[in-house]
């Protein structure tokens, strides 16, 4: 696979690591934060926290849109796919997140209430038109990435007329949750260890690079936009390293085979046709957030779930004992969670961080528990 | 009798109702395909003698959407998946069973298809189907065709096979690509709608587990990595034998579109589902052996060692990435696939 | 979430719909998020639509610094070899 | 391990995967409720030795609607239907395997119930289930739950049932009422709505079938009149053994809520479905022999002899009517009843 | 069971039929035509012919709704069934009488169309309550007997303004039939043998005797009405027997325990209110028949789907060979056609008479063909 | 079709419905279409609606006629039998 596989290559990944080890200050610690849930799977799939030397730690970010929606937002959705007028469909990743009372999309499926998993957005559209009798709606989540997709389904509900169809958006903004993770209690107290970013690979294809120019320049953290795979992420940390080792603050692009500065200037006049910013936003683990989401325009209200079923926003009982919200703040480790492995599992998520294989929780189930009786290849094969 | 009008005619439920339309679906259908001194008998039961040793009992019921798939369908799907239960304790599989549950306007003429290959996977192994039964369901009770199997087989003398018999130091086998399978399966999802050059490498292994076991009698355990795929068959087998184990990705031989595949779906080769590979587990000194005795077989052409099994109290089975970190392969937590097997 | 990943354009079948491949896996995807489009591109495939091309250039670019960290490594190896024959 | 909400849960189609929710689904349902060494062994396979002598195998799928009915369940009819196709050679029934196809939302505490069912209903007769499979289908593709129970038995030395040996002159025998099962799956039709002092006769026969076989082992042949009645299983024996029958209306048991359910259903109970009953076939000169010994069992204390085998190139079953006449009892045709096995 | 086992006592069987053999001139034969379904079945199922004398020939008359309705009615019961927003409900013989093509409602309900069985009319209104998007239409057939409820549902369906419900209107009359099998060709040319009728028994609880007395009057044809147990029959039988030994010629009444002269008469005032005659309707067999139907008035006229479906009239395609006709205008027997037991038998009717119980061809196919080598129960017992 | 059977009514629920028992069998009926009914009467049922009551004098008058003809067929026998011994 053509710009997949030269960035999974083992020899370069030793040569990136020996020289984060050769760069890499002994003196100091480097705090670095993925923000992405993309790059927390593969820095544990991959096994990149065992090239790293003990001094490079990584804090794994609020960047998983499945893991930031609050429970709240999910009960609605609950709510929608229990009217029997209504076809729900979403990602499979939604489907397995509780809400209050641990009920989620799936259990609710399992009572007879018809809600689907999609791969794609369009399907929702096919389904709407196959379902005439019934209410389609799309419960939309994610960042930027996800976004302009959800627009032009939206924009093509409204060319085809669809009167079945609609969508509860639940879009979000990736630079407005980093400037609140920043801005944090914990972060004004400094029990957020933080000494720059590992920035977003496909949000940024679509908005670029230069939303994160504040992020130096006010706050003092470098970011370094890495692609997905793991050479990207190793040499997005080697850049931050050395930043931080030569004093430098500022926003570097390592992904540049697919991010520039300006990002896709025709998704985002889409995504600005469709869709305006939230005054504010309930974020799971950073609150309220202003700003940091999107909804749909008053030109494509007909179309926006939220009008059409009159939803109230709900407020949603948390799991107390869920460290949740502390990780996706990046104070807290899943290791710190009571309920982590036991009971919490992928298999039986407490939290929404043990959902998605992007969640930091179940990454680090599913692929960090290590013991360390490994063995060497050639062993076998002599 | 009455001709069934295979080429028009659908399911009824007067062809589950235990009288004479039953009767002729029967005839017609399974007792022309499957075609047998036992199912001829026209017994409620297959009577038959077994040689010596001990007496191996496995069962399996198919409820595999799309029905038909490249590579297979659920008619021969339904015959390999039981007679590979069944050889993976060393046995030579002697008799099958199979329990049709039949949606009513089912197309006769897909059910003449399925059980035409069932009756082919048959032949091929040498296994017959000895005896059977017929549900239908109204419809929008089932989902065309469930299909049950069951079936017995013979351990020869001298072979013990077990999930719990694994030993640290023990090397891992698995008899070719992972993946085909489920990937094959996933490829037909109408809102997936890839094409791929890929087929189900649903088969029988009974002949290659014969060769194996006759070469290397002391394999400790065998398995098919089906549903959960391989990453869930060797979890099951650590947690079995209270071991753990370490594998190496860059000997998991895994077809090039299979890993494209799973690439854009977000799925692991490791947990997709096989339907024609084993997992065998023997001691090192014996693996090399092994491994010839397995390419020599057709089903075992690509057969490579792909681990070792390790002392592990947690019985953690690991992976070292192509990337060279090491990684969990944990158990499979509840992906979104569509019915496979 | 964003799971994306580059596929190359095989055919342009419209304005807004294409075949790409990867890895020998075919499949029709949206492109109308994305401009002038060629057979040969690559894309970042993201939920079945095209997001952005890839420059071809600049991933070649990080590749050959990859490379060059590669040679720096092999000196390390060398004279790591070297100590451990002392 | 997580527990499974067995008050509330339901089934998922996790639960389905082949991953960790289906383990733990099987080792705190199944494995607890059936509880044996053989599926402790944890394989994909049981493995066991077996007595000497022909072996004997079985299959039934279970599609019951409803899925609970006075005197039973699908789980305990599940291992019932089995038992007795095994046990209608003469053979002993020894070992069960059970696979179930459970829909998406199937209450986990209806599940426990079938299950414990068909625990208790194993353990009554002996026949311990020693290997299983579990699929789950999307909701609006099954109908809560379909189980298959495949059955191994021995026959002992010495015997030789099949329903080819019926002979003109032999006597026929009838383990008890008829009818009983199918009304009682009727009276539960919404539609039909009516209420009766009856159950489903659904029981294990295998330990009246060795009784029976110990005093007559001269038996031609047994079969259990389920689906189509005892009118289509006669019509079975009588095509098998090329023999005609001629039944006597007035020595078949039928009790009298059965009688008049039938009755204003426009049924006739020749053609109901029973699942705790059997037919023998025997020399009319051991058949006091055999009543005796039937009736001294529980399962056969209102046993009678019903009929004769005779001569007939039509190979017809008839029947003298309590009214003098004599009449036709043909194969069931189509009738249209709901789903009773 | 009261009223039904006292009626099927073979001793007293033994007697009647020892007195029919006593009173029947062994001079003559009687050719008596048991107009029933109901008749043919118990005829069959008790084995009478065999306690008859062989100079007393039964002749199975056109009493079986389902044998009757000819094919285009079907096929316009197939259409209706075909369209997308029906349910067609309708009692269980009628699903699998072959239609035009051997379409019949079973093999369409394979097709994936809604068809139900129906155990009473009533459901199809609870049906109906249970399917508000559906159109359910009761495909409605029978004589007499079963028109009564039949007006009930109507009514019952106007009283709850129910939207959504219909009633395929096929019941007709049973004393139009006999009246045609008087006028066939065959009847004028002698080529039918009747000496007399078997009257209705329910038929008769429902219009009581009455409308048979033209029978004697019109053509000198003795009529006895009959209960359906065994022993009505075989009185009737010899009730007959004696009016045409003494040159009587009336209607007489064996089953005085449900028929009067009258019937019921709230019965009758209901069918009269919801019912209205049809100008003519045609049979099977018999062919069109004046005033021999009912028809839905038009105070009812939304609940009849003929008008709310614009039903066009049907030309059904019989199966040639088929000699349904001519068996049900009683000259001729099953054993006369060719098709009957092979191909055509119950599992596979290529006729309506093979299809309910009551048809001839399948009374006698099922208990019918029988073999002569019956030992007694005596010797079994030995 | 005309499939009918007497039952006995147990219960009068309403004007229009009651409950009715044969051999031991319970079933709710639709009484409409016959007025005065009482409990212990019988009436003849039709997918499941009660078309006529039925009539216990006439019942016994028809019953008894048969006993007639089982003593004519008895004083048959008899004569048979005697022919037979001569
Ligand atoms: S382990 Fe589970 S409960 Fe704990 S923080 Fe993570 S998701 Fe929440
Ligand atoms: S036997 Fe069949 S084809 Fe012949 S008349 Fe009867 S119904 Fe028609
Ligand atoms: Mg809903
Ligand atoms: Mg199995
Ligand atoms: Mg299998
Ligand atoms: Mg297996
Ligand atoms: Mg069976
Ligand atoms: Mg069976
Ligand atoms: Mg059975
Ligand atoms: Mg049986
Ligand atoms: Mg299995
Ligand atoms: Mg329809």
């Amino acid at each position: 696979m053509k710009y997949v596989d030269e960035f999974r290559d083992g020899d370069k990944a030793r040569a990136i690591a020996g020289q984060i080890r050769a760069e890499a200050d002994p003196a100091r610690t480097y705090h670095l934060m993925e923000f992405c849930g993309g790059h927390t799977h593969a820095i544990f799939r991959y096994g990149i926290p065992g090239l790293l030397p003990d001094n490079v730690k990584l804090i794994h970010g609020p960047g998983c849109p499945v893991c930031v929606l609050p429970i709240g937002r999910l009960d609605m959705a609950v709510e929608l796919a229990r009217r029997p007028d209504v076809i729900l469909c979403t990602y499979g990743d939604m489907l397995r997140v509780p809400g209050s009372g641990r009920v989620s999309l799936m259990k609710v499926r399992a009572e007879g209430t018809d809600v689907r998993m999609l791969y794609s957005p369009a399907d929702a559209i096919k389904i709407a038109q196959q379902n005439p009798d019934k209410q389609v709606v799309f419960f939309a989540i994610g960042f930027e990435t996800t976004t302009p997709p959800t627009a032009l389904v939206l924009e093509q509900a409204k060319k085809l007329n669809l009167s079945n169809f609609s969508v509860f958006c639940n879009h979000v903004l990736t630079p407005a949750a980093m400037h609140a993770i920043l801005n944090t209690q914990e972060a004004d107290s400094g029990a957020l260890m933080l000494d720059g970013f590992i920035g977003p690979a496909h949000v940024s294809t679509v908005i670029g690079s230069a939303p994160y120019e504040p992020f130096p320049a006010q706050y003092g953290k470098p970011v370094v936009i890495a692609g997905f795979e793991p050479l990207d992420v190793l040499q997005a940390i080697l850049m931050l390293i050395r930043q931080l080792n030569e004093g430098r603050c500022e926003v570097e692009n390592e992904f540049t085979r697919a991010v520039t500065r300006e990002g896709n200037a025709k998704a985002k006049a889409l995504v600005e046709q469709v869709f305006e910013l939230r005054p504010s936003f309930e974020w799971r683990g950073l609150g309220a957030i202003p700003e940091s989401a999107l909804q749909i325009r008053a030109e494509y209200a007909e179309f926006d779930a939220e009008k059409r079923f009159a939803l109230t926003q709900l407020e949603g009982r948390e799991n107390k004992a869920c460290e949740c919200p502390a990780i996706l703040r990046g104070v807290k480790n899943p290791r710190d969670c009571k309920l982590f492995g036991d009971p919490c599992t992928p298999d039986n998520p407490l939290g929404s961080c043990m959902v998605s294989s992007e969640g930091a929780c179940a990454a680090y189930y599913s692929y960090g528990r290590l013991s360390d009786n490994r063995i060497a290849a050639e062993e076998v094969n002599a | 009798m009455n001709r069934l009008n295979i080429a028009n005619g659908r399911v009824e439920m007067v062809h589950g109702s235990g009288g004479r339309a039953m009767a002729e679906l029967i005839d017609q259908l399974f007792a022309q395909a499957f075609d047998n001194e036992w199912l001829a008998q026209g017994n409620d039961q297959a009577q038959f003698t077994l040689p010596p040793g001990r007496v191996v009992m496995a069962t399996d019921s198919h409820v595999v959407s799309p029905l038909f798939f490249p590579g297979g369908d659920i008619g021969s799907l339904s015959v390999h998946g039981t007679i590979n239960d069944v050889a993976m304790s060393g046995a030579r599989p002697c008799y099958l069973s199979a329990g049709f549950i039949l949606e009513e306007g089912f197309p006769l003429a897909d059910l003449k298809r399925i059980v035409d290959s069932m009756a082919s996977a048959s032949k091929e192994a040498g296994v017959p189907i000895v005896t059977g039964d017929t549900k239908v369901v109204e419809r929008g009770k089932g989902d065309g065709v469930f299909i049950n199997t069951t079936g017995i087989g013979v351990v020869p003398e001298g072979l013990n096979l077990s999930g719990d018999r694994a030993q640290p130091g023990d090397a891992i086998l698995l008899s070719g690509t992972i993946g085909d399978h489920g990937v094959t399966i996933l490829s037909l999802r109408e809102s997936l709608g890839f094409e791929a050059d890929i087929q189900s490498d649903s088969q029988s292994l009974n002949r290659l587990v014969a060769a194996m076991v006759e070469v290397v009698p002391e394999i400790r355990c065998m398995r098919d990595p089906t549903r959960g795929g391989l990453a869930n068959t060797l979890n099951e087998l650590a947690k079995q034998s209270g071991v753990g184990m370490q594998l190496f990705e860059k000997q998991i031989p895994v077809r090039e579109p299979v890993r494209a595949a799973c690439e854009f779906l977000g799925l692991d080769p490791l947990y997709v589902a096989n339907e024609g590979k084993l997992i065998a587990i023997c001691p090192q000194e014996k693996a090399e052996q092994l491994l010839k005795a397995m390419r020599a077989q057709p089903q075992g052409r690509e057969a490579a060692i792909i681990g070792r099994v390790v002392e592990d109290s947690h019985h953690f089975v690991q992976m070292e990435t192509v990337f060279g970190g090491n990684r969990m392969v944990d158990w499979l937590n509840g992906e979104q696939l569509p019915r496979i097997c | 979430m964003c799971l994306a990943i580059p596929v190359r354009i095989e055919v342009l079948i419209d304005e807004e719909r294409a075949l790409a491949d990867i890895g020998g896996v075919r499949k029709e995807i949206n492109t109308a998020l994305v401009d002038d489009l060629a057979v040969g591109d690559y894309v970042i495939l993201h939920v079945g639509y095209a997001l952005n091309k890839l420059d071809p250039e600049e991933a070649a670019r990080t590749l050959a610094l990859f490379e060059e960290l590669g040679q720096l490594q092999a000196a390390r190896d060398a004279a790591l070899a070297e100590e451990g024959t002392e």
